[in-house]
């Protein structure tokens, strides 16, 4: 209706609100997209996300591919760290050696894994200087991988492929991305005014970024805090340019104005039974059953209410397309996501009477959030909906789920996966038999398969491979390995003054280079 | 006195080490890592990471090596902020919290006496009446609730204050109003309790037959003698603004240890909530302990007793 | 001694306090006079009325009390019809009080020197220094040793005998003209009783002070005053001197008083006593409060109340007994003995 | 007056209450006092507040436990009894009558299951309609109503109270009373029907008191023989009539000497004779010494000479 | 006084039979017992009796309603979510079904909802709010009364053993409360929070494993100053056993204490269950509390404010009530008040 009526600040930085706290400036330890986003705005690796799932020149100029898909060379621009210093292919190749390392620690080693030799090197059994990066003099760059990547371009632009200042981490030690003064930077802003524990930093426009007189804006101010109430209250008299939403009333009052962007995630939420503890799971009729009773658009629309849309099918639709067509209308199957409520009864009773159980009672897990918690007293009165199916519902932390999840303790649990790269395997590989996240521990042997030949053979022929991930999509729909429910969407309010604001629904969320203000 | 102190130093301690051998138990029941996608990891690089926060360790070797730590101020790495010592994390964090709680304390104590001396004088009338609800308001309206409504009216609809956020005086009054209530009721009450019964007294009385003027009475006699008492609830006080400090500074997104609180629970940073539980306890005893000093040093009936105790 | 100028003068004096059971008729039509520099005592037992008379004197009775009759003359003026500030620069200054509790009648956490200091700094007008200067010369006078040290002590530092004393030197501080001392010595141990009436005493020969004493112990009304006031049930019911009282008693609840009270000759096998308690003042009994408790009631004493019959100048007493249609009676033995030891006393004086 | 040859009903040897033993400051309340009562007298004990009156009592009546001493009733050892039944006879054969009618008496419990307790816990009652009986008998016996059975203590009168209390007592046929300080509170209209009632219940039971008060009139008029206590120890001990006549211990005299008597003549020629009772503190070794038959004085070696002196004088 | 001429009689100055007249030891007023006294006195008080019949309603209603299927199974109508309250006949805004959005009040009793009548509007899931706050109330004052029963149980005992066995017993017992007091009780809420499955179980256990330390405090208290009064001398003199005199002399006279505690532990722990549900590990859904009800208000309640005004304000009465009771109780319990 009418949220135009908000104040709009004048100051020369944008005022950018986020949920949680920045946890690390560390490109080899982050885990989180609030690192992601600040480490990612304020260094640039050797290629940096463009809209719709492109990649464009970062410190490499130009990079080729070698006819196997197995070598990249890329070539590096002359720039500089914001000391001053030069960033040359020996801070590619210090970073990404720093990450592998296993006395590091790093957690998002595994996205190396085709690296050559990074998974020895994980294991302690070669030393880091085997991994298959090499400088080629001061600006090339040689990288070499195991087996063809398909996706490897989107995987160094993210934070831990960014280059790393050897000089600057021994320089800092143990401090080294605790603080932001601890730190170098070699992308468009710098950080300040980060401790290490407080709620606010900022980004500074970099003076030593190579194309400092194309950045516009004189810096972003990040403030955390997590009671939306707040932060939309702020967002109305002006102190903050942006704000994210939560629940369907904010969402309602801004939903149509021109400031309101529901930015898509690479996430999909979705039901894991657990057929290991309870072994009526195994029954395809049961799990059909479940899938039909829920409404998602009545889910979605009326209860979360937060933007978010009902599940296509597992993968989450924009993230990646093949010729001009989303993954998703490729695969394009309504099994598996519809809502028929007859049919679940019919189902429902068939499958009770194929495992031979009269009535049932189960739990379902989920987080702590709002949404968590709407989800399961939805789900509840949902599924109670099968006659003789008793449900209760259990809310904790997200991480506590997290434990419970991948220890088999639960019945069903609401589970969300969030691509780390755009591209449809990010998500596919978690249900192969014994794939990580499989924590219902579902199984297909034609699933297996498929997933085994996207990977393996057809790695380096886009088009096999992209077949085999959307005939994969179709077997676990189809046999309903897990219930999708929705792909959630953030939604943000932005003042009108600032635009050029670039988002990703993976990796790092956002890109501050071409944004600007305009004030009136 | 050096004897007393030295006691209660003692029993300050052994309260300190229940605490952290219960809390260090309890946070080992819990399921859960510094590992935030555990399963993706080989078993190497799990190791790895565990190691590095000394959770290979059998858990005695952990336990003794978290007391000595936490002899030393040191109590281990955060998981949600990776290399972030956790006593830097609350010391960075206190000055906020330290702040907000001492004006809170200090409004609160003194609008509180105000309010319940003023009930206690013009006992059953209206204006006790009055004084008596609004203490018991103070005590009845959630902190959130008032929070949520002080930002709402003063901050968003009339634009008076800053909503949220830290940086400068401004910024400070409306959490420390939302805080304040609570001590300001709960000393309200108390002093108007105190106060009627001092006034009662028989050397009340006694001023009153010396020819001292109401105001005379109140000011040499009664007041001082109501307001010792009214130290020993300083500790409870405490309690109540360490608590409401949670919400309120959530609330109004400052930087403190009480959000911090909030977030580690959330994020589950069991070394970082072992770390505040025994701050706040360390907080609460010092306070308990500086206000029994206290009191014995103003009180002039203890304050031979208490140093021969 | 005699000296016949009334420095108080109550009159018909009524109070009553409202409750929640209905109205206390705590004092009911009372009168007497102060002279100057002399002492009245007024015993009675608990209840009666004593404390009530006293604190309508310093303007101090409770919120709920309603004078409903009477008037408080203080060198002219009636102090019932005075306001609150006007009160004020009476009290502690002319018409000053001890009260009985020396333990709790002291602010706890103000120093001793200070809380002598404040009549004068109030009244007088003095600084904190000339107050404290001459409060310490109260402090000595009243007998606290080495009182320069101690004028610096909280009142917990001291006994109960000490602290009395400094009780009555903050009463006595402004020399008043009047000093009420409401039990003073009830919860003191004898001796200590004894050398704090002792000091009373010479405290108000140098002074030159009017004592209204109230106390339920007869043998220190024998010791200390010079007239005595008798209350029952919020009404006085004889007074006359000391001597008159205690030698030529003619109310039998004054007889019951002196009777109860053995002497340290007293032999006989059963003391004298008073049956029963006393009346409730919601409702006071018709006629003589006293009748049903007293052996020499008369059928009158149920239906009328008694008037005021003189003994001799000084002495009236309130009982049928002495109307000339009532019947002789005889006291009780001990009584009897009092009786004759005065007319015997009174035969070779006169 | 006193049978002289009737038996030791009590006799209390070198006893010693402190408190707080253990800590920095021991209160030696009742420091090795030492004296008998005769079964039938009235012992009378006086002394200022804080003299441990109330101590010995409760060390008697075994509410404590003696730091040192024995306390022999009939005798037998308080503090050697054996069995729950020796235990039982023991106290109902000694009660107390409390100073403090308002404190003495539980506010929630009725005048009629106060006065039953002692018989509820000996089951000195056949049945239900027996134990009424006896309390209404009891109440008649110190001057109330059997209506007044079935109300509160706070509807009382301190004097009634104080009544209730000593049917309380009497309710398990004790024969030995500690009264300690029962008439102080009450008013002196009051005190002499509680006397009266006291002396009146001796007579009739063959009670043995031990009378506790500061007031020395009526322990004068109430006790055969009277103990004088200061700071925790014996000063004097002698027949009623003989310590008011010769009072040997300086602090006999002083606290005769301030005993107010309602007699104007003797009260303007009173004298007062000062205490002072560092004397005691001086070193000297001291113990109860016979100067006259029966006439008990605390004395050194070297002052039994003196005391003798002023008997004669 | 001679001149009032009143008739006497023959016989006014003949001395009255020997006896007759002298007892004076009848009562006159009519017997009033302590709980007696005390309910005189709470009744004069208006404030409390006032309170008092809040709560008794609050009571009643809440446990009450849960006997009518209708109320006690609230459904969800996830169409009919959100909806402002609309009470049939009356047309006050707040009340009849219209709401402000985007600055103009509208109907949102709108298509689906339009035949449907939520008195005090519906949630987020379409729940009747009114039916949610019976609900929540009632879970709120078990959850105290449950806490309550903590309080007369450890609480009460620990106080009277504490306070009655006194000597290195009671130090000891004193200590342990120290320590237990110097844990600020909210952490220790939270920790066992972690530990346990949230839900109503967790709460009462983590607020029975505090609430009752203040309990305990007044009790030894007021054990230690009864233990010394005469009358429990009296009854050890008598020979009473321990046992017995805790349970008829001093548990009767303690009885005044405890049930003002009581009236002030009740709030509070309703208070700390709404503080819990803020911070978000109060009672799990679907069940709610009062204070779960109002931190889902508060958090959309710029735009639908009655979802927080409606569990706030009962919650404030409910506290409000048991605070004015407990005062009152107090004054009334207090023999010194006696007018
Ligand atoms: N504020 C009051 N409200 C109601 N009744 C009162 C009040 N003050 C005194 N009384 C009543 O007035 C009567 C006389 O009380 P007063 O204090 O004068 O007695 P007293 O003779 O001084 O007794 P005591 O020897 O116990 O001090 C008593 O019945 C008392 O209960
Ligand atoms: N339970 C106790 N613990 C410590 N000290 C005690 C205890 N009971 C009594 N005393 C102390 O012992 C001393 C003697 O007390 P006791 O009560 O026997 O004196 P008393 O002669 O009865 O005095 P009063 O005339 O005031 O009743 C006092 O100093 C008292 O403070
Ligand atoms: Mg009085
Ligand atoms: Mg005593």
């Amino acid at each position: 209706a009418c949220g135009n009526s908000s104040k709009e600040s004048t100051s020369k930085y944008i005022n950018w609100q986020e949920n949680s706290q920045l946890p690390t400036l560390d490109a080899s330890k982050a885990t989180d997209t609030v690192s992601f986003g600040a480490l990612n705005n304020s260094n640039e690796g050797l290629l940096i996300n463009a809209s719709d799932n492109k990649v464009k020149p970062g410190v490499a100029e130009s990079y080729t591919v070698s006819k196997d898909g197995k070598t990249y060379t890329f070539n590096l621009r002359h720039s500089k760290w914001s000391d001053g210093k030069p960033v040359t292919a020996k801070d590619f190749v210090y970073g990404w050696q720093r990450t592998v390392n296993p006395k590091t620690a790093s957690q998002y080693s595994y996205l190396f894994s085709d690296v050559k030799n990074a998974d020895a090197i994980g294991k302690g059994q070669t030393p880091v200087s085997s991994l298959g990066i090499k400088a080629d003099g001061d600006y090339k760059v040689v990288v070499t991988l195991d087996k063809p990547q398909n996706y490897f371009k989107y995987l160094v632009t993210m934070a831990p492929f960014l280059p790393q200042s050897e000089a600057a981490v021994k320089k800092f030690g143990s401090a080294y991305g605790t603080t932001s003064k601890d730190m170098v930077y070699n992308g468009p802003f710098k950080i300040e005014g980060w401790t290490g524990t407080n709620n606010s930093w900022t980004l500074v426009k970099n003076k030593e970024y190579y194309n400092a007189s194309k950045i516009k804006v004189a810096g972003v101010k990040f403030n955390a805090q997590n009671d939306s109430n707040t932060s939309v209250n702020q967002y109305e008299t002006g102190s903050l340019d942006e704000a994210v939403l939560s629940g369907a009333q904010q969402v309602g009052k801004y939903k149509g104005t021109s400031e309101y962007h529901a930015l898509k995630q690479a996430s999909t939420f979705y039901i894991e039974l657990n057929e290991k503890k309870d072994p009526m799971f195994k029954n395809a009729n049961i799990r059909k059953a479940i899938s039909l009773a829920i409404d998602r658009k009545e889910y979605t629309g009326n209860t979360l209410g937060d933007g978010s849309i009902p599940a296509v099918g597992y993968v989450s639709p924009g993230m990646s397309e093949r010729n001009g067509k989303d993954f998703t209308a490729d695969a394009g199957t309504t099994t598996g996501v519809s809502y028929n409520l007859s049919e679940a009864k019919k189902l429902w009773a068939k499958g009770l009477k194929e495992v031979g159980k009269k009535s049932v009672s189960l739990s379902i897990l989920s987080d702590d959030t709002d949404n968590g918690k709407k989800t399961t007293e939805f789900l509840q009165t949902a599924l109670e909906k099968l006659p003789g199916l008793k449900i209760s519902t259990q809310n904790i932390p997200f991480k506590l789920r997290l434990a419970h999840s991948q220890s088999g303790q639960f019945d069903m649990v609401v589970s969300a996966w969030g691509a780390d790269f755009p591209d449809p395997i990010s998500f596919l590989e978690l249900f192969t038999t014994d794939g990580s996240y499989n924590n219902g521990k579902w199984s297909n042997a034609k699933y297996d398969e498929l997933i085994k030949n996207a990977d393996g053979k057809d790695a380096n022929d886009a088009a096999k491979r992209w077949d085999d991930m959307v005939k994969a999509e179709q077997v676990l729909m189809s046999d309903q390995g897990i219930i999708p429910l929705y792909h959630s969407v953030q939604s943000r309010v932005i003042k009108s003054r600032v635009s050029g604001v670039q988002f990703f629904p993976t990796g790092s969320p956002y890109d501050f280079r071409d944004a600007k203000i305009t004030n009136k | 006195m050096v004897k007393y102190l030295s006691k209660r130093i003692f029993y300050l301690l052994l309260t300190l080490f229940i605490v952290v051998t219960v809390t260090f138990f309890l946070m080992k029941i819990m399921p859960g890592t510094p590992l935030a996608n555990e399963a993706k990891l080989s078993v190497a690089e799990r190791n790895m990471v565990l190691k590095q926060y000394g959770l290979d360790k059998p858990l005695w070797q952990q336990y003794i090596s978290y007391i000595v730590n936490a002899v030393q101020g040191n109590f281990g790495t955060s998981f949600q902020f990776s290399d972030q010592p956790v006593s830097y994390l609350i010391s960075s964090r206190m000055g906020p919290s330290l702040l907000i709680g001492l004006q809170a304390m200090i409004v609160g104590v003194l609008a509180g006496i105000v309010v319940g001396a003023i009930g206690a004088i013009k006992k059953s009338t209206w204006v006790d009446t009055s004084t008596t609800i609004i203490s018991i308001l103070g005590i009845s309206i959630p902190s959130f609730v008032f929070s949520v409504l002080l930002q709402y009216v003063i901050a968003l609809k009339w634009g008076l204050l800053p909503i949220a956020g830290w940086g400068g005086f401004a910024y400070t009054i409306l959490p420390t109003l939302a805080l304040a209530a609570m001590p300001l009721a709960e000393s309200a009450r108390f002093m108007r309790t105190e106060m009627v019964d001092v006034l009662s007294s028989d050397y009340i009385e006694l001023a009153r037959a010396k020819g001292l003027s109401k105001f005379g009475i109140i000011y040499h006699h009664a007041l001082r003698n109501s307001l010792i008492p009214l130290v020993t609830i300083i500790g409870p006080l405490a309690v109540n603004i360490m608590t409401g400090s949670l919400v309120v500074e959530n609330i109004f997104a400052i930087p403190g240890i009480g959000e911090q609180f909030v977030n580690s629970v959330l994020t589950n940073d069991y070394p970082t909530i072992m770390g505040l539980t025994i701050m706040y306890c360390f907080l609460l005893c010092v306070v308990l302990l500086i206000t029994d000093i206290v009191y014995g040093l103003i009180d002039p009936r203890i304050r031979i007793a208490g140093g021969k105790n | 001694m005699e000296n016949n100028e009334n420095i108080l003068e109550v009159r018909n004096l009524s109070i009553n306090f409202q409750t929640y059971a209905g109205t206390v008729q705590a004092i009911r039509d009372i009168s007497f006079d102060l002279k100057k520099g002399e002492t009245l005592a007024i015993v009675g037992e608990s209840g009666s009325g004593k404390s009530v008379t006293t604190r309508s004197i310093m303007g101090l009775n409770a919120s709920n009390a309603d004078v409903v009759s009477g008037s408080i003359n203080f060198k002219g003026e009636d102090i019932l019809k005075k306001n609150e500030k006007e009160l004020g620069q009476l009290r502690g200054k002319s018409i000053a009080e001890i009260f009985q509790d020396p333990m709790t009648s002291l602010d706890p956490t103000m120093k001793i020197g200070r809380q002598v200091a404040e009549p004068l700094m109030i009244h007088q007008g003095l600084s904190r220094e000339k107050a404290m200067e001459k409060a310490l010369e109260m402090l000595k006078l009243v007998g606290i040793t080495n009182a320069e040290e101690r004028i610096n002590d909280y009142p917990y530092q001291f006994s109960g005998g000490m602290r009395q004393r400094i009780v009555i030197a903050i009463a006595l501080v402004n020399y008043p003209e009047i000093l009420i001392a409401d039990e003073p010595t009830t919860a003191l141990d004898v001796t200590i009783q004894a050398k704090i009436l002792q000091l009373m005493k010479e405290l108000q020969q140098k002074i030159n002070t009017s004592i209204i004493f109230i106390t339920h112990d007869l043998g220190v009304v024998a010791g200390m005053a010079d007239r005595v006031a008798v209350m029952y049930a919020g009404k006085i019911v004889e007074y006359g001197t000391v001597d008159e009282i205690f030698y030529n008693p003619q109310h039998p609840y004054t007889w019951g008083l002196l009777g109860s009270m053995p002497t340290l000759d007293t032999n006989e096998d059963v003391l004298p006593s008073i049956p029963g308690t006393p009346p409730d003042l919601l409702e006071p009994p018709v006629g003589d409060a006293f009748a049903a408790r007293n052996s020499y009631a008369l059928k009158i004493d149920t239906i009328e109340e008694p008037p005021f019959f003189k003994v001799s100048d000084t002495h009236y007493a309130a009982t049928w007994l002495l109307d000339e249609r009532a019947p002789k009676v005889t006291p009780p033995a001990d009584i009897v003995k009092r009786q004759e030891h005065f007319k015997n006393r009174n035969q070779t004086q006169g | 007056m006193l049978d002289k040859d009737a038996p030791k009903i009590l006799e209390v040897k070198n006893l010693k209450q402190y408190f707080n033993v253990g800590k920095k400051e021991v209160v030696k309340a009742v420091d090795d006092i030492t004296f008998d009562v005769y079964e039938g007298e009235t012992f009378g004990l006086v002394g200022e507040s804080g003299s441990g009156k109330t101590t010995t009592g409760r060390a008697i009546s075994h509410l404590y436990e003696p730091t040192d001493g024995e306390i022999i009733f009939e005798g037998k050892d308080v503090s050697k009894l054996k069995t729950k039944a020796q235990e039982k006879e023991f106290r109902s054969d000694i009660q107390t009558i409390f100073q403090d009618p308002y404190a003495s008496l539980n506010p929630r419990m009725k005048v009629k299951d106060i006065i039953a307790e002692g018989i509820d816990i000996n089951h000195l009652a056949k049945d239900k309609a027996d134990r009424d009986h006896q309390v209404e008998e009891l109440l008649e016996t110190v001057g109330l109503n059997k209506e007044h059975a079935n109300r509160y203590p706070h509807e009382f009168s301190g004097g009634q109270r104080q009544r209730i209390g000593i049917a309380r007592a009497l309710a398990v046929k004790p024969k030995f009373i500690i009264a300690d300080e029962p008439i102080s509170a009450l008013d002196v209209s009051i005190q002499a029907q509680v006397v009266n009632l006291l002396k009146d219940l001796q007579k009739k039971r063959k009670l043995t008191y031990l009378f506790i008060a500061h007031d020395l009139s009526m322990v004068k008029y109430i006790s055969d023989r009277i103990g004088v206590m200061h700071y925790g120890r014996m000063l004097e001990i002698a027949d009623a009539d003989e310590l008011y006549a010769n009072p040997l211990h300086d602090y006999t005299r002083s606290l005769l000497s301030a005993v107010p008597v309602p007699d104007p003549e003797f009260e303007r020629q009173r004298e007062i004779v000062d205490y002072d009772a560092s004397v005691e503190s001086d070193g000297k070794e001291r113990k109860l010494v016979e100067i006259a038959p029966n006439h008990y004085v605390r004395a050194a070696e070297d002052e039994i000479e003196m005391y003798k002196s002023r008997l004669k004088g | 006084m001679a001149d009032k001429s009143k008739e006497l009689p023959q016989d006014a100055f003949e001395m009255l039979s020997d006896g007759a007249h002298l007892d004076n030891e009848k009562i006159a007023a009519p017997s009033l017992t302590f709980v007696k006294d005390s309910w005189r006195r709470l009744k004069k008080n208006k404030a409390a009796m006032i309170s008092l019949y809040i709560l008794i309603f609050l009571f009643v209603v809440s446990f009450g309603s849960a006997l009518f299927p209708s109320i006690r199974n609230i459904a969800t109508h996830p169409t009919l979510n959100n909806l402002p309250p609309r009470i049939p006949g009356i047309d006050i805004p707040g009340f009849n079904g219209t709401l402000v959005q985007g600055g103009n009040r509208i109907n949102a009793y709108t298509g689906a909802a339009a035949n449907h009548y939520f008195w005090l509007g519906s949630d987020y899931l379409g729940r009747d709010l009114f039916a949610r706050t019976l609900y929540g109330t009632r879970i709120s004052l078990i959850i105290a009364v449950v806490a309550t029963f903590f309080d007369l149980t450890i609480g009460v005992a620990y106080g009277i053993i504490s306070g009655w066995i006194g000597g290195k017993v009671d130090t000891f017992m004193q200590r342990v409360i120290e320590i237990l007091l110097s844990i600020p009780n909210l952490v220790v809420m939270i920790l066992l929070l972690l530990v346990l499955k949230p839900g109503i179980g967790a709460i009462i256990i983590a607020i029975a494993f505090s609430s009752w330390i203040n309990m305990a405090r007044l009790v030894r208290a007021q054990t230690l100053e009864l233990k010394n009064q005469e009358f429990v001398l009296a009854a050890r003199s008598l020979g009473e056993s321990s046992l017995k005199i805790a349970f008829k002399h001093l548990l009767p006279n303690l009885t005044s204490v405890i049930i003002i505690n009581t009236m002030f532990t009740i709030p509070s722990a309703i208070f700390f269950e709404a503080f819990l549900s803020f911070i978000g590990i109060g009672v799990p859904a679907p069940a709610a509390s009062l204070g779960t009800l109002i931190s889902n208000g508060q958090k959309s309640f710029q735009f639908l404010p009655y979802q927080m005004w409606v569990p706030a304000i009962v919650l404030s009465l409910l506290m409000i009530a048991f605070n004015i009771l407990g005062d009152g109780l107090r004054d009334a319990f207090d023999p010194k008040s006696r007018e």
